[in-house]
């Protein structure tokens, strides 16, 4: 878990209500750059959700650690982004493998947001990252 | 039910989904134009079939079987005399979507690339979907009607369109579910039937707010879903003219639909059993019937005006809002309200929303291409119903104030 | 739910259906294989869906539809296990036939006349009438597998008859509705699959009662009803192979089976979505969901075991009595007794027996063909159920006796 | 009603049990003269039913009555004509549409074998024998 992340989400576990969070979420997501419109492919679209969600993933050899863009024409999804990125941007694949994103969002009071039922991206982002930290690591 | 005039009070007493909480506020279901509530007096009857009558259907000749029987057919009885229509036309399937479906697929043999299926923009995807399938496999043109910018109808454009490409098939909705516009369809189905046309009214939202009378109407088939009729999911019906009907070729096939089946060879029985095979829903029929006996017992005139009331009260309101635009006909609505506020995502709208315990519904609400004729990505979709209260619009005003608050 | 040791007086407590009079005697229900009584649990379970849940799945992101949506794909992943496959493998259908259909349909553009479909004279009509439009439409060769006079089969001769004729498609059913005899699908199934053929199992009868392991079976589609497993009407699985699963052409089409609609042109998502279209049967869903938890909790060894005595106590009385024939196999049976007393009527024997408040099925039972191999014009079944009694059989075997001595 | 439907029609309602109301039932189909086969063409044959069920309807124009002959290959369907036949048989158009053989059955506690739930072509029977009483009548 990055500092970063240690710090925003700290700002969303102490909101009382869930006005609060969303607030402490939309403005998390204003902190987020825009992606350029030109990396706004349909092959960098999460399909099926009402949000836009693009995402790009990348990894840094002489690092060893993943780098991920990522963008929504939703402000609260775009928070939610930003939660993400902050939780797994500049970690090893190996210590990407180690969080579990679905407990630190249960924690922070948002586990609906990453369950089945909502086809909003945010899920299949984490997927896909950690589907690429397994491809780094083996 | 003994009939019973119309008391807000006593009604929200009948559906217990409406009397909880959502996110510490009192839940305001404002997504009616997806699924209604259901009354106590449904869920009652459900459970009453599971614990005391479970029996399969028809054939069966032992007690259970017996008065299960005698109470599905009733149940059609009832549906038909809610529709004003015979009990041989109406055929039992799990929803409006199926009824397209099956009409659809039934029509196939009969079209060829010299016909004109007509639909029209407004249409939700069950009646778009089906027809291009349809259009697929036999070739026929596939149109649709004129629309206005703002989505709604110019009805004697339509009747000399309709006139004009002479459609074998007309498929209409009789409301929107995005914008709860209530087209005019009698000067269209006669300018249809004045032609020769089939004509298809998709009544999925039409079906409880209009209680409609089909003999009148003259449309050759109607469609609706038991769960938009406060009635169980899983659930719908198929009305057919039966001369018509009795034509369509079967869809599903297999056992009771049956009348000879040697290894090589089957010969089916006559509508509506033709087009019933396998055990149906028994338990949905029993609830929907049940659904339609709630409705009865209420005033017809008295909700359409209590809902009128509530619909005009609301949009008063919104309408005040600055920011806000709505895509929804003010008049001539059973009672939604489409809108988006600003260039806000209504994702994020209908997200704060919900936080408040107000339930609205955002997207494309399954009708894409009426999207793309008002140029949107989405809407927000409120949809009322006569079980909501002067206080749920009061609730969600409030409330989206606030979310409009957190946006700005 | 917590696990439960296997006890007989417990378990009818939790089925509020058997504990009634019927003609004034206590209901004896041998019924089973046309549809199953529901547990309590079952019951509470729709119940708590639509009291407290009622929304529509997917899309929707307020509060109730979104607890609600969370728990019908928790049931997928029920049913799943249950199945031991992967949860993306499993479609919601209305019941076995429509599975079945789904199946035939998907295939449709696949299949030419070089293609053999292969059924057998023991299918409910569910698993033969869909074939046979498949083969109207395609040109595709129907042929049968050969079955024994006494309705078994020579596995060895059928396992040659496969590798002889090559059927693309091999559909047979896992428990004979008629008979209850279990058909050991195994060899059958490796046969076919070592040709390349397509393997559709029916397990309408055996989903419940032998918990099958498909992964381990190694079919590619399996489908069955959950009315006939302790679950609610109108709701079935079809289980298929996602790689093959994913290849079948949709079946009914409308709102979230799609990715884009256009008006004249859709797109459609994948498996299992692709295939599931229109409000589903949600409280369907979930009551079957319940029901494999309540399976779950039952230990099935103990289920079969005492299933297996119970049939063995009932055949042997029954075979006793002069003048019954008996057409169902006495070894490898799910416990369904098909007879007839000498010339009798089925009909006049199964009133009767309702007089005595013993309920059982006379008639074809869905399979003219069957009983055309069998030369009968019907016969009278009688099918149990773990929730049966050894009281009911013997009870069961009373009554008949006096039935028979009315008729004598 | 005729004489005949109401003695035979006694023995049923007096009967305490199903079975022995069944008994009498089985009796009065014993009564009923069997159809010569050949008169067992599938066009008399009332579609759809377990049981088969043959009947033909007479008119006979100088004593204007009604006369219906058929057959079943159940004992319980043939009683159960054989009642319906001794309702009607020899009466006229206007005396048969008089007659509520609902109400009868439901007196004899045997609604349930004329209810829209019974393929039992007994219905069937007595939907005919109105219909063709009708078109004398008109
Ligand atoms: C072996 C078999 N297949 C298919 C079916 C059809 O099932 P359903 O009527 O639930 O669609 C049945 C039900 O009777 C059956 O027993
Ligand atoms: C106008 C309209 N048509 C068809 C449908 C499809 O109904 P169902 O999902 O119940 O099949 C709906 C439901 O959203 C609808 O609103």
């Amino acid at each position: 878990m990055t500092k970063t992340y240690k710090k925003l989400s700290q700002s969303i576990e102490n909101a009382a209500t869930w006005q609060q969070k969303y607030r402490e979420i939309m403005l998390l997501g204003k902190t987020l750059p825009p992606l350029n419109d030109i990396l706004k492919t349909s092959d960098a679209l999460v399909p099926g959700c009402e949000s836009k969600v693009w995402m790009y993933i990348d990894f840094d050899l002489t690092e060893n650690t993943l780098l991920v863009i990522g963008d929504s024409d939703t402000r609260i999804i775009k928070g939610l982004l930003a939660l993400i990125l902050a939780m797994y941007n500049g970690l090893t694949p190996q210590q990407i493998l180690t969080i579990n994103a679905f407990a630190e969002f249960e924690k922070l009071g948002l586990i609906k947001h990453l369950s089945a039922s909502r086809g909003n991206g945010v899920k299949a982002m984490v997927d896909k990252i950690h589907t690429t930290a397994l491809t780094k690591v083996s | 039910m003994p009939d019973k005039s119309f008391d807000i009070n006593l009604i929200r007493k009948d559906f217990p989904t409406l009397n909880q909480m959502v996110n510490e506020h009192p839940l305001v279901y404002l997504d009616s134009a997806a699924t209604t509530q259901k009354p106590q007096y449904v869920i009652d009857k459900t459970t009453e079939y599971y614990q005391l009558l479970n029996a399969n259907v028809h054939r069966g000749k032992h007690f259970l079987s017996e008065q299960v029987t005698t109470q599905y057919e009733q149940a059609r009885l009832n549906i038909a005399a809610y529709f004003n229509v015979q009990a041989k036309e109406i055929v039992w399937t799990k929803g409006a979507t199926e009824s397209i479906n099956l009409i659809a697929h039934g029509l196939t043999s009969k079209l060829n690339d010299n016909d004109t299926v007509m639909i029209s923009p407004l249409e939700h995807h069950a009646n778009i979907v089906p027809w291009q399938v349809l259009s697929q496999k036999t070739g026929a043109d596939l149109k649709a009607l004129p629309l206005n910018p703002d989505a709604t109808f110019d009805i004697d454009a339509c009747c000399d369109f309709i006139r004009e490409h002479k459609p074998s098939v007309l498929a209409l909705t009789h409301v929107s579910n995005t914008l709860g516009n209530i087209t005019n369809i009698a000067p269209l189905i006669n300018a249809a039937k004045a032609i020769g046309s089939l004509v298809v009214i998709d009544g999925a939202q039409a079906a409880m707010h209009l209680k409609p009378d089909l003999a009148a109407l003259d449309c050759d088939f109607y469609v609706c879903s038991a769960h938009k009729m406060l009635g169980p999911t899983g659930v719908g019906v198929l009305y057919g003219k039966y001369s018509i009907l009795n034509t369509l070729d079967p869809y599903q096939t297999g056992g009771e639909m049956i009348e000879t089946v040697t290894l090589n060879h089957s010969t089916y029985r006559c509508a509506p059993a033709k087009f019933e095979t396998g055990t149906p829903n028994i338990a949905g029929v029993l609830g929907f019937s049940a659904a339609i006996d709630y409705l009865n017992s209420l005033n017809h005139r008295e909700i359409c005006d209590y809902e009128a009331n509530l619909f005009r009260y609301a949009s008063e309101k919104l309408v005040r809002i600055k920011g806000i635009t709505i895509y929804s006909s003010l008049s001539d609505n059973i009672g939604t309200l489409c809108f988006n506020y600003k260039n806000e995502h209504p994702y994020d709208l209908s997200t704060l929303l919900d936080s408040f315990g107000i339930a609205v519904r955002s997207g494309h609400h399954c009708t894409q291409p009426l999207m793309a004729h008002l140029k949107l990505n989405g809407s927000v979709r409120a949809s009322f119903c006569f079980y909501n209260t002067y206080e749920d619009v009061d609730n969600f005003i409030n409330s989206l104030h606030e979310c409009l608050e957190m946006l700005d």
